[in-house]
């Protein structure tokens, strides 16, 4: 096992302009917001971004004009309404976007993980979403092969990158999600590179201890960062709940038009 | 009695002893209507929520501003990855599910996703979720909405996002508003009740599509034991963020 | 939750004569052995097994007479030589046999589980094993419809029985495999019914305790038996390892013509 | 020093540093070989074996009679399902693993499932287990036998349980034996060494097929250092039982 802890600087080298990104977490949970900042920070350009319901994270990185491209199955802030960034740059046609569905997209994931290259999935037909990935080359309603019934193959979703939060890691990447995984594994096991970022480095010990808890071993990954409070203000489960005022004041902020000012003092913070 | 414990009752009342249910994000009136139903007339539903918690404790519950916040997790038997949920649906054993509807049309279809055109649309709604996905697999779909209008039932949906009444198959849609109930069936988009104090010309002036209406009772409210369970779930009073006021 | 703790007696009425039925472990380790036992004193038939790579549970059930068919990647006692009334009764024609390979009757498994009708898998093409899973209706060569490219197409298992050993459960059914899980998640998954035999009964406490410790929750199973040692003599890891005597014994019997003899002594025990 | 030994020692040498293996059932030589390789020149080896175990810590390690048995994880650094191992090998991540074959061809393919025809077998052996599946999909194909005969080295297999050589494939394709060590590549089945004390002619003489005999050398023995680690691997000799006496 090699060490790979590194400054959180020297891991967003790891990506690289027009790049596949996936984030760890779901809306305000686990989204990776200390590595979303140093890649804001390293002024990385053209990312296709690509999650099943994030939130803050993307959002800023599209109002921070990092982003070409989103698929995603749901984009949002729950009760505290629209992503204000990501509905704007759709609609003034500045980003491109690709809506999913959520048993698709983390079906996908998992074929990737899996080095399928493509998975059937069952559901989604009839609704307007096939034709819109049809023409995308995404999706591909096929018979069959043993029962000529008409289902959804779905190509398998492989990241250039994927940028996971977890509670543990240990300098080789034996990493430790605890509590709600979501699709992060699957993230983390299909993607081309790996960079963990975690509130705690541990020993190697730990995972020969709790063998179980290792959730992505450390040969899936290329660097790890320690970054305690890693995913403020999104929760970080056994570490920090959401900090929803200070969503909720982001959220203000960009309705007020103020999103660049947030953005510099959040970097500069 | 807030029209949001209404909706929960409504929502409870569809859930079945022995039925799997889940709830996604933005769903603080699912996820009381669950714990509802669990607490009383359905104590072996499979609970299981966007935080990846297998039936949580509903005596360390409290209802949280995310769905997927990890409290909603605390003292549940399991972890269950979004994605086994989604398998069981394909096997056909996920119960139930709880939609949102930007738009509603009369078979109870939803748009999530976009107003005027997908390529230029006018509003980027946030996007369907589940939706495209589950609602051809459940066998109950409950379709919400807390703005009951012309603007979200509508003639035709400016993007299909998720199927409700589907032709020779099993499936048991209803649509709850902040004034009515619903089912959509064979013979088109039936109401089956109105909340106290609402008219049924109330409800079928707000929408921009004809529902049937026949036999037409009031929608049962929650019971003072009940009220007293959705208020010790949620004491900071979470379930009425999604009302106007 | 409803209790579904019960005796054995009732859990083997679960399985029907004819029934495809999957057990755990592999080899020499969380073999449903206690259940076994019992599946042949209740005197079951043509029962169809299934696994990836099982050992004496396979065997002692083909010389009891219970079984029809039988599906596997290898079946065998390692070191200890061929699995002698499996090799008798393939080559008398007494049972049908059906030759997996372990990539794909593991994908098999897990698509079952994730309600997959088929899946693709990479390799195999090229083997023999090719031909015989396309007359057999479990396998086909098809193009994948992204790129054209031949890949296999395997079609899901769903066994009609699943009996999994696992070290603690619930009286509900909440079960907890400890170290090694093989395939026995994806197998309790996908099975029409799920009887879980236990090392030691434990409080649903446990598992609001250590929620990631509930490898196969209550929902999926049907009935749980308490049975200490329920592998014996295959291993239950952080309980007992194999008892490689007993099971050279039984061989040896086995050798010797007396596996009537081994059968009776054993279900009398 | 016995030839178990010298084929550990084959094995652990097609180990390169950074490579991922994998060792299945019935297999002490490549487990040991493993260890060997990780403790020496590998020592950045991803070790994964059929106890779902993750680098096991060789200082804790002792060699059990099944390949599977729960020691064989003791103080591992995680638990990967052989699944997850398969999706490494269909990702084309896993490097390398070891196959037994009871017939192998001129071309380094396996049998490992019937003697005769597979609906009329004259023997049932016990299965392909990995082979059809992995053969095709890794990097350093390693097949081993302990039984260096004309019954196992045919003209044509009885049946096509696996792949060796493959035209226009980076496979590199070893097989060591109780007398030699060969690779198969475009030009054929090449004899490289054979074990201290064997001749080219007893190697020849006991395949049915001719191998190219070129430039043939020794087979390196593991040092004094190795032989120690061997030991101490397997106090009890297990590596020792697939070997005829």
């Amino acid at each position: 096992m090699q060490n790979k802890l590194v400054d959180v600087e020297k891991a967003v080298e790891l990506i690289n302009d027009g790049d596949t990104v996936t984030l760890s977490g779901v809306s305000m949970v686990r989204a990776p917001m200390g590595f979303v900042r140093e890649i804001i920070k390293a002024g990385k350009k053209d990312l296709y971004l690509i999650d099943r319901e994030p939130g803050m994270d993307f959002d800023i990185l599209i109002a921070a004009k990092a982003v070409k491209k989103v698929r995603v199955a749901m984009l949002g802030f729950e009760l505290f309404g629209l992503a204000l960034n990501f509905r704007k740059a759709v609609e003034n046609k500045e980003i491109e976007w690709l809506e999913d569905t959520c048993g698709a997209i983390t079906n996908a994931l998992r074929a990737g993980a899996s080095g399928m290259p493509f998975v059937v999935v069952k559901g989604v037909l009839g609704t307007d979403l096939v034709s819109i990935h049809e023409k995308e080359g995404t999706w591909k309603v096929i018979e069959d092969p043993f029962t000529g019934e008409k289902i959804l193959a779905v190509k398998a979703i492989n990241p250039d990158v994927a940028i996971i939060h977890v509670q543990k890691a240990d300098k080789y990447g034996n990493a430790s999600i605890e509590g709600s995984r979501f699709e992060d594994v699957y993230k983390a096991k299909g993607a081309k590179k790996v960079i963990i970022t975690a509130e705690e480095i541990v020993d190697t010990e730990y995972f020969m201890k709790y063998p179980e808890k290792n959730t992505i071993p450390y040969f899936y990954v290329d660097a790890v960062v320690h970054m305690p409070k890693g995913a403020y203000p999104t929760a970080c489960p056994n570490y920090y709940n959401p900090d929803y005022d200070e969503i909720r004041r982001y959220l203000a902020m960009c309705r007020e038009g103020r999103v660049d000012e947030y953005i510099k003092e959040w970097i500069e913070r | 009695m807030h029209v949001a414990d209404v909706v929960i009752k409504a929502m409870a009342m569809e859930i079945g002893d022995n039925d799997i249910f889940l709830h996604g994000l933005a769903s603080p009136l699912p996820a009381l209507a669950m714990h509802l139903a669990k607490l009383t007339h359905a104590p072996n539903m499979v609970y299981i929520n966007v935080a990846d918690a297998l039936d949580p404790e509903p005596n360390s519950y409290k209802l949280c501003l995310s769905s997927a916040d990890p409290r909603h997790a605390v003292n549940s038997k399991g972890i269950i990855e979004l994605l086994e949920t989604f398998d069981l649906a394909a096997k056909g054993k996920l119960t139930g599910m709880f939609l949102g509807g930007a738009q509603i049309d009369s078979k109870g279809n939803i748009n999530l996703t976009c107003i005027g055109d997908y390529y230029l649309p006018k509003v980027k709604l946030p996007g369907g979720a589940a939706a495209a996905y589950l609602t051809p697999l459940v066998k109950k779909l409950i379709i919400w909405t807390t703005n009951h209008s012309k603007r979200v039932f509508v003639e035709k949906l400016d993007f299909v996002t998720g199927l409700g009444y589907e032709e020779g198959k099993q499936k048991d849609v209803t649509i709850i508003t902040n004034m009515a109930v619903f089912k959509t069936v064979q013979e088109g988009f039936v109401l089956k009740s109105v909340h106290p104090d609402v008219t049924v010309e109330e409800v079928v002036d707000n929408m921009s599509f004809s529902p049937v209406v026949k036999e037409v009772t009031t929608t049962p409210v929650p019971s003072e034991e009940e009220l007293k369970l959705i208020e010790k779930l949620d004491p900071d009073g979470v379930r009425f963020s999604e009302f106007k006021r």
